[in-house]
């Protein structure tokens, strides 16, 4: 350990320009990743998730989007100060992604083998022969078969979950010190996403890279990470460890979300209870700018000041945080 | 002093064949009365001079002439001409040109008593032979390379690897872009011709020829080449020359005709109400800058036989107006008297188009609706007109150098044919008819042009056609072109005389 | 336990896809502008008629004289006629054949297009084949053909427009139907019992409107350049000028007049920018990708 | 299952869909089940396995190749014009993506009218008194009837989703993924809605889904399908608690719980991916990605036979120890209640 | 894939076999008579040649034998003699296709270059001069009439500014031969190259651009991006290569269409080429010639189609599949 954070963001805030309004997306974020950590971030639709992801790569669509205040400190070094071509040297290198889309996130001209090997050559300066002997290993790693052969393939010779484990090849060939893995697997089929985690876990070992798992399903970040931050409307709302979040979640949020999801334990009557709601929907970016917790309009504990004050994330110990003034309260 | 040498730049519109004997009109008799001889040219005012025949002999009785050819004359591939060819053009042209029959339809036979002699058997006496034996209308062909038995008309030879007789030669022939005649080294006429090479680029726009004119790179420009506007704007330009002269033999004059055969056409009041409405005098400084004159009958001003002895109908619409009523058109319920189509052909655009839109304004004052109908193309045109299938049509045609070829084909009775350009419109009066015999084979000067007087005083009172502006025909050329041939025939006569000064 | 439903404070209004198109129309400057020519080409020849009353075709001073020399304000052409009074009329004759071939393309488009497209298989095949065939014509020749061999009429210059314009938008539509076609809603529509008519006029082409519309717009525009590219030719109606026309026929004396080509041309350039400014509106109006940004 | 007439009644149901450049889709290769009045049945299998394509065909809504399919007893499977029109009121459908399964350009009141007014459903005035039932029904409120679709959220555009399929007062809902493309917070509120409404109005629900726990929620029976065939079909019991069908195993084991952290090692994982409805493999159409695959599975193709008790498994080895064991230990694994 | 291509070229043979049936029947049922046509050029002539004229081209047969006649003719190569002209049609065709060839080549492929690097160029920044730039001139481009163009082209370049020729393929002086010959027909070239290149820019240049904005947006882009490629490989190696294709599609369409695409230019500029040829043989109803024409460049349509597929097979990798 260096003993400087592998990464740690400081009140990130990012906007969009939507009809000549700058409406933040993401505001006052801040988390941190050790190395090796694996952290799942959760949260519904829209919350900020993948732009948060992309903003760690300078990767945020400008225009319209910015990072309007804030800092992304990467081995203690700003990322948001950096330059593009100091980006570029972070960019799969020390830092990769795997996107969502797995059918669209390939560039459809261009052989698999191609695309990992230019990686490796753009960062290693290898040799063509070598970066290519690269990406047949790499290939071989994230378990395709015949991996020289299928060097050759272009992206739609192959299925969904093959092309996943190539973008997976992609984001590794470099051993990247964080991997960032945007809803790897939401566009797969459910036992194909099985096999892709496994994948994951697999790999987990291997490479000793920080992970940072984007999700709505707490189901996989359960499986697959030991720390779990949860947004919601652009905010961090909730962090700790997972075991303990999913038995004990503490923002009246995060408790919904755990305890809405069917699960596949029969009760005894045969007869599932009705799931737990949390009515509503999430709000959009423009009603955010009234003051007061984002969330409490669909609160059913939510209280006068919830309403006029924005709540202030609150440690609770073990590493664990949470954003409601029932909790600030219940510690006071 | 001619001088040898010089490349002469003028220009073509397109051209489907270089032969004359086949196909009349500028585009090919300009070049091919270059590239054949002929028997005879046409000097100013109609002298008649030795070219192929250096003399020839008319009996008295005007029915056999006899014609003397020059020595060692030789084709561009070195065969010699003779009588034989001679005879063959003849039959040739006969049998294929458009005026074949007007022109030779008397020739009754064709003698070749020695190779440098022919001998021409008339059953009547015929005036303008002579005019007819001119390069432009009978050049002598080569017998050994068109009497193979093809046809005539469609001839391979007559585009491809062309052989004449006359002062130049072809060297390239792509009608798209370009004509090259070079000099005929072993022309007949001795010294002649002065040119080295006589160019024709195929330049089909009006404009781009004004322009090339401008700058010099056209160094003459004969038939319709050039509008009035054009040419008020070529008379200020530097070293060019604009001149009327050379178009007297063709004598272009537009009119319109109109179907005598139905009503209202066929009252002559009806047509006498038109040419009051119609001011041929403002068209003619409107089309034509005032450079031509209204037309007065079916001769054109510069013919020899032209009379300006005729009725005119002065433009009056008040008088107009008054006849339509007397003849029984008078403002119907609908607002108008009549209705009519007005055909307008697609070859003289820029004469019949505004004549025509002229005549629809016209007459539409009077309560006349016209609508115009532009043809498709040319033979859509000649189908409705020579079938008869029309009410009126803009119109125009070549005097030709004698009547008898380019004026008694619309007035003769028996010439009522499904033919265009014949008496498509139906007109026949025995008085003009007896008039047309005679002046045909009438050998005195003095008679013939009588009669023509006659003819033409009679044709207008009965108003076969209504004759618009005559049509404007001039030519451009730049300092140093000299002796450009002063037939009445102009560009179309040979250019053997021809040389730059420069 | 209730459904609850979410309750914003307000009821919000309800805003129609159409609506919502226009709002985004109405800011879009060029658009407007597009739109605001268009208006006073379309006033201009509707009632230029009647106030300017120089009639067109008769020949009313000196040849050539250029714009400002006499009372005739933008000159006269080569016979002498008001250029100022054939642009007006000329503008009724070109907008007319340019409305009608539009109209008479997008009719044949769109229902070659929408049966090709809804039916698919068989019915595709064959009206595909059509296409196709139409596509390989080469379409000004083609029109020039037409035009040429039917006479040149006004009715049959809009006709062979058409006829050669349509295929474009037949293949659009068959796209966009084949697109909303395996939409849900469709399928929601015939599981409720609709018949093919409604689903395919009532249900899909609606949906198709907004780039249907994009392209009904231009095809204006194309047909008025095409229809001036005919008369320019001179395969014009011989007893209607339209500006196309004007432009051919006074090409021989720009040398001396440069006005007579140049407003005609002017005028053609000016309707069809605002008809592409009007269709670029539209289409950015109608995308609700950029509506975002 | 005798007594009680049932709702719907599938044998042997074929669609194949011919492609371009000739060859076909075996996109439902022979199915059969049944339906009883006021039970959920699922429909659970892989993308593609034919779950969508099965059940638009049991509302006449794609070309049905070959079987039969009875609505409360009637073999609607040729029936066109009025008496299809009849019988679309006792079928209605729920679809999965509430962004397209709206027409954008109505209102939402006239969507949900519209099936009223095309299937003759009472005269204009009742017709718009349901409409605001339905709306209060399924928990939407009356003004909003005004709105057009994109006005709405995902979960709200459901709701009109489902009260337009109500609106015929039909005795069978087919839903295809109702839930798939909404987040958890507000898959809950429909879930919830359905369950509802089925106990309210006694309805039946064909309901398919690739979410095993959403159909454990919700479904009474459960069928398994697999590139165009079932190959298990049971109570919910029986599928959760004795799974017999190796790719029964597989899905159940694939879901990710929040209960099994850092996940389990018992995992049954597949190989490879699910093969071409284009050209299925002979014998089983599992045995490719199966893990205890054997030569016969490969030859032949085997039966969906009858376990007893409505319990039917279409595997060669089911009750091969082999198998048994797999799932004794997925059972024992899974977190069960 | 073997069997594609066979029923591509079978597709394109009924397609053509379709255009020339529906070519010939069109122009023979149209009022007008391509014999008078002829005989009107020729000055006149007698029924009887007339007559004979008719039996020499066929024309007196009913109209199904003529078709069947032509058919058989053409299958065997023989497209019959220009009426005009009187000269194979295939031999005027040759003579004049080159010109165009010279002419829509230069245009087309100056403005896809051009319009590609403006294109591609203000894609990356939306809102720079350059991209209003690309977006007046598209705009400007496909409102104003090519021939207007023309003509104020030459107004600007030839009588204001004599820089220019203002028509034809070359000087009036032939004596110009070799390298002068070919600057010659260049310098003829510019002003109707220009024109139709204006023409065409106005389209690539908006085509590349929207394909370009596409294509950056799309996630492969972004996947490029966060692997760290610098810039110029994200544009030039991974953006370009698929904004191009639809740049392929249209170059082969448009090319197809050479012809009609030239004709207006052809006729301003009096380019000795297919376009000049195939107007004057409508004006004078020269049916064989034109149907040769009319053929011709369905043909040439169908074979850039076959051409633009190939070229398509190798920039895109997906199509092979199919
Ligand atoms: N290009 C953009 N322009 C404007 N707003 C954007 C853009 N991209 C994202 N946003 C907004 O930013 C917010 C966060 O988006 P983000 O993609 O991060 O959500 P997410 O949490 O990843 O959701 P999902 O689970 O659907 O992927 C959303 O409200 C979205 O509308
Ligand atoms: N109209 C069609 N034409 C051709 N093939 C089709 C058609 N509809 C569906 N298919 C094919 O049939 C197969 C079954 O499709 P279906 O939509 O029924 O699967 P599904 O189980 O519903 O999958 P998903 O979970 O993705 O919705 C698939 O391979 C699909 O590609
Ligand atoms: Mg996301
Ligand atoms: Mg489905």
């Amino acid at each position: 350990m260096t003993g400087k954070k592998l990464l740690s963001v400081r009140n990130l805030e990012i906007t969009f320009r939507t009809e000549g309004e700058d409406i933040p997306v993401v505001r006052d974020l801040s988390f941190d990743l050790d190395h090796g950590d694996t952290l799942g971030i959760v949260g519904e639709s829209g919350c900020g998730k993948s732009i948060t992801a992309l903003s760690l790569l300078g990767l945020v669509p400008s225009p319209p989007g910015r990072i309007s205040k804030g800092q992304i400190l990467f081995e203690g070094e700003d990322l948001v100060q950096a330059g593009e071509r100091r980006l570029n040297q972070v960019r799969g290198n020390d830092i990769s992604m795997v996107f969502q889309e797995p059918m669209t996130s390939l560039n459809p001209v261009y052989t698999i083998g191609e695309q990992i090997a230019e990686t490796a050559r753009v960062h290693f300066g290898l040799s063509p022969a070598k970066a290519w002997a690269r990406a047949v290993e790499m290939l071989d790693l994230v378990g395709i078969p015949s991996p020289d052969t299928r060097a050759h393939d272009f992206p739609h010779q192959l299925s969904g979950g093959m092309r996943q484990r190539v973008m997976i090849a992609i984001a590794l060939v470099c051993e990247p010190k964080l991997l960032i893995a945007d809803e790897p697997t939401t566009a797969l089929d459910v036992t194909v996403q099985a096999q892709v985690f496994d994948l994951f876990q697999e790999l987990k070992q291997k490479i000793g890279a920080a992970i940072i798992l984007i999700t709505h399903d707490i189901g996989v970040v359960a499986q697959m990470t030991n720390r779990v931050m949860v947004m919601y409307a652009g905010r961090k709302i909730e962090e700790g460890p997972v075991a303990e979040f999913i038995r004990d979640p503490r923002h009246p949020y995060t408790r919904g979300l755990v305890s809405c999801i069917p699960r596949l334990r029969l009760p005894p009557d045969d007869h599932p209870a009705p799931l737990f709601e949390i009515p509503g929907v999430v709000p959009s970016p423009w009603e955010l700018n009234r003051p007061g917790c984002a969330f409490a309009p669909r609160c059913a504990r939510a209280m006068a000041r919830c309403r006029t004050e924005n709540p202030v994330l609150a440690p609770l110990g073990d590493g664990r945080a949470a954003a409601c003034w029932l909790e600030t309260e219940a510690a006071a | 002093d001619p001088k040898d040498g010089g490349t002469l730049t003028t220009f073509t519109s397109g051209y489907r064949t270089l032969n004359p004997a086949v196909q009349s009109g500028a585009a090919t008799g300009a070049p091919g009365s270059q590239i054949f001889a002929g028997l005879v040219t046409v000097g100013k005012d109609y002298v008649v001079q030795p070219y192929l025949a250096d003399a020839w002999q008319v009996s008295d009785d005007q029915l056999t002439v006899t014609f003397d050819l020059v020595g060692g004359a030789k084709f561009h591939d070195g065969q010699p001409i003779t009588g034989e060819d001679v005879k063959f053009s003849l039959e040739t042209v006969r049998a294929n040109h458009p005026f074949g029959s007007a022109m030779f339809g008397n020739v009754e036979s064709i003698e070749v008593p020695a190779p440098d002699k022919v001998v021409l058997h008339l059953a009547k006496p015929v005036p303008g032979l002579l005019y007819s034996l001119q390069p432009l209308l009978m050049p002598i062909l080569p017998k050994h390379v068109y009497g193979d038995g093809q046809d005539m008309k469609t001839h391979p030879r007559n585009m491809e690897n062309v052989v004449g007789s006359g002062p130049f030669k072809v060297e390239e022939n792509n009608p798209a872009e370009r004509l090259v005649l070079v000099k005929n080294q072993d022309f007949f006429l001795k010294g002649k011709p002065h040119l080295d090479k006589i160019v024709y680029p195929m330049v089909k726009d009006p404009l781009t020829r004004v322009l090339m004119l401008e700058k010099g790179e056209i160094d003459y420009a004969p038939f319709a080449g050039i509008r009035p506007n054009d040419a008020s704007r070529l008379e200020k330009a530097k070293g060019a020359h604009v001149t009327t002269d050379g178009y007297e033999a063709i004598g272009y004059v537009h009119y319109l005709e109109l179907n005598l055969r139905n009503e209202p056409f066929s009252k002559r009041e009806v047509r006498e109400a038109l040419a009051h409405a119609i001011d041929t005098g403002f068209l003619a400084k409107v089309i034509f800058g005032g450079r031509t004159v209204p037309g007065t009958g079916p001769l054109h001003t510069g013919n020899p036989f032209y009379s300006a002895d005729v009725p005119t109908y002065e433009p009056d619409m008040d008088k107009a107006a008054a006849m339509l009523d007397a003849a029984g058109y008078p403002v119907g319920a609908d607002g108008s008297r009549f209705s009519f189509v007005l055909d307008v052909p697609s070859w003289a655009p820029a004469a019949h188009v505004p004549m025509a839109e002229y005549i629809q304004a016209q007459l539409a004052k009077l309560k006349i609706n016209v609508e115009l109908r532009k043809a498709p193309d040319f033979g859509t045109w000649v189908k409705r007109v020579s079938s008869w299938d029309y009410e009126a049509t803009m119109n125009g045609s070549f005097n030709y150098p004698d009547p008898t070829i380019g004026v008694h084909r619309h007035f003769d009775c028996d010439n009522i044919k499904n033919v265009i350009w014949s008496n498509t419109q139906g007109y026949c009066n025995p008085e003009v008819d007896t008039l047309l015999g005679a002046a045909a084979v009438e050998t005195d000067m003095a008679k013939r042009k009588a009669l023509y007087a006659d003819i033409q005083r009679k044709v207008q009172e009965d108003l076969v056609f209504i004759y618009m502006p005559q049509d404007y025909s001039a030519t451009v050329y730049s300092d140093g072109v000299a002796n450009l041939p002063d037939s009445p025939f102009g560009a179309l006569s040979p250019f053997y005389d021809v040389y730059l000064d420069k | 336990m209730t459904a609850t439903s979410t309750t914003p404070a307000s009821a919000p209004e309800a805003v129609s896809p159409g609506r919502q198109a226009w709002r985004m129309f109405r800011q879009n400057h060029s658009a407007l502008f597009g739109l605001a020519i268009i208006a006073l080409i379309v006033l201009a020849s509707v009632f230029g008629p009647y106030v300017y009353t120089v009639p067109p075709r008769e020949m009313v001073w000196m040849p050539l004289t250029p714009p400002g020399e006499s009372e005739y304000l933008l000159g006269t052409d080569y016979l002498g006629r008001d250029l100022l009074a054939g642009l007006i009329n000329g503008g009724r004759v070109t907008l007319t054949v340019g409305l009608s071939a539009a109209v008479l393309t997008v009719l044949i488009g769109i229902t070659v297009g929408a049966l090709a497209g809804f039916f698919g298989g068989r019915v595709d095949d064959v009206l595909m084949r059509i296409t196709e065939f139409f596509q390989v014509l080469p379409n000004l020749l083609f029109a020039m053909v037409v035009v040429m061999l039917f006479s040149p009429s006004l009715l049959n210059i809009a006709v062979a427009i058409g006829v050669v314009s349509w295929t474009s938008t037949a293949r659009l539509t068959r796209a966009e139907f084949m697109r909303l076609r395996e939409m849900e809603f469709v399928k929601a529509e015939r599981s409720i019992g609709a018949g093919n008519a409604r689903l395919i006029w009532r249900v899909i082409l609606p949906n198709a409107a907004p780039p249907l519309i994009v392209v009904a717009a231009l095809s204006i525009g194309t047909a008025i350049l095409f229809e001036a590219g005919l008369s320019f030719l001179g395969l014009s109606d011989p007893n209607a000028t339209s500006w196309g026309r004007m432009i051919g026929d006074n090409r021989p004396y720009i040398l001396d007049s440069s006005w007579g080509v140049t407003f005609p041309g002017l005028c053609i350039f000016l309707t069809v920018l605002a008809i592409s400014l009007v269709g670029d509106g539209l289409n950015d109006a109608f995308n609700p990708k950029l509506r975002q940004r | 299952m005798s007594g009680t007439q049932n709702i719907l009644e599938v044998s042997d149901l074929k669609v194949h869909f011919p492609i371009a450049g000739g060859g076909k889709v075996y996109a439902v290769d022979g199915i059969s089940f049944a339906l009883p009045p006021g039970v959920a049945f699922g429909l659970v299998g892989e993308s593609g396995s034919g779950k969508t394509t099965a059940a638009l065909a049991c509302a006449r809504l794609n070309d049905i190749t070959a079987g039969t399919i009875r609505l409360n007893g009637q073999d609607i499977t040729r029936i066109e014009g009025e008496a299809l029109k009849a019988a679309r009121r006792d079928v209605q459908v729920v679809f999965q993506d509430p962004y397209a399964s709206l027409n954008p350009r109505e209102r939402a009141g006239a969507i949900v009218r519209r099936p009223l007014d095309l299937l003759k459903v009472g005269t204009p005035a009742e017709r718009a008194a349901r409409v605001d039932e339905l709306f209060a029904l399924v928990g939407l409120r009356p003004d909003q009837k005004e709105l057009f679709p994109h006005q709405f959220s995902g979960g709200q555009r459901q709701r009109i989703g489902v009260a337009r399929a109500l609106a015929s007062r039909p005795r069978l809902i087919i839903c295809d993924e109702p839930v798939s493309a909404l987040d958890v917070a507000i898959q809950a509120q429909i879930l919830n809605l359905l369950a509802r409404l089925k106990q309210d109005l006694g309805l039946s629900y064909l309901f398919i889904s690739h979410d095993l726990a959403v159909v454990q929620h919700l479904c009474d029976r459960i069928a398994v399908m697999y590139l165009g065939q079932i190959v298990e079909t049971g109570s919910r019991r029986q599928i959760f608690t004795r799974p017999s069908h190796p790719y029964t195993h597989a899905l159940i084991s694939a879901v990710p719980s929040p209960h099994a952290i850092g996940g389990a090692s018992s995992r049954i994982r597949l190989m490879g991916d699910p093969p071409s409805p284009i050209s299925p493999p002979s014998g089983c159409r599992f045995a490719g990605r199966c893990a205890h695959a054997q030569d016969r599975c490969r030859q032949a193709a085997p039966p969906l036979a009858d376990t007893g008790e409505g319990h039917a498994v279409a595997c060669h080895r089911a009750n091969d120890p082999e198998v048994v064991a797999a799932r004794e230990a997925l059972i024992r694994a899974a977190p069960s209640g | 894939m073997l069997k594609g291509s066979l029923r591509k070229l079978l597709n394109a043979l009924l397609l053509m076999i379709a255009v020339l049936v529906l070519n010939f029947t069109l122009i023979h049922i149209a009022p007008g008579d391509p014999v008078e046509a002829l005989v009107g050029e020729m000055g006149g002539a007698t029924p009887e040649l007339i007559a004979e004229l008719r039996s020499r081209f066929g024309l007196d047969q009913p109209l199904y034998v003529q078709l069947g006649t032509y058919l058989g003719r053409i299958a065997q190569g023989d497209f019959g003699h220009s009426l005009y002209y009187d000269q194979p049609v295939t031999a005027l065709i040759a003579e004049r296709i080159g010109p165009t060839i010279l002419l829509v080549t230069t245009a087309l492929f100056s403005a896809i270059a051009l319009g590609t690097v403006l294109g591609v160029f203000s894609a990356q920044r939306r809102r720079s001069v350059l991209s209003h730039l690309v977006t007046v001139i598209s705009l400007a481009g496909f409102s104003a009439p090519v021939f207007w163009v023309g003509i104020m082209l030459i107004l600007l370049l030839s009588v204001s500014v004599p820089l220019l020729p203002i028509s034809g393929m070359s000087s009036a002086d032939s004596a110009a031969s070799g390298l002068f010959y070919i600057l010659d027909v260049l310098h003829h070239l510019v002003l109707p190259a220009l024109t139709l290149a204006l023409i065409y820019l106005a389209f690539y240049s908006r085509l590349s651009r929207a394909s370009m904005l596409e294509v950056l947006g799309s996630d492969y882009i972004r996947t490029a991006r966060a692997k760290g490629l610098p810039k110029r490989m994200v544009i030039y190696k991974h953006a370009l290569r698929n904004a191009i294709l639809p740049v392929v599609t249209f170059a082969g369409l448009q090319f197809g269409q050479v012809i009609s695409g030239a004709v207006l230019v052809e006729t301003v500029f009096a380019w000795p080429g297919l376009g000049t040829l195939a107007f004057e043989s409508i004006l004078r109803r020269d049916t064989p010639t034109l149907l040769g024409i009319l053929f011709f460049s369905a043909v040439m349509v169908v074979v850039m189609n076959l051409v633009t597929d190939v070229v398509y097979r190798r920039v895109d990798p997906r199509i092979k599949a199919r």
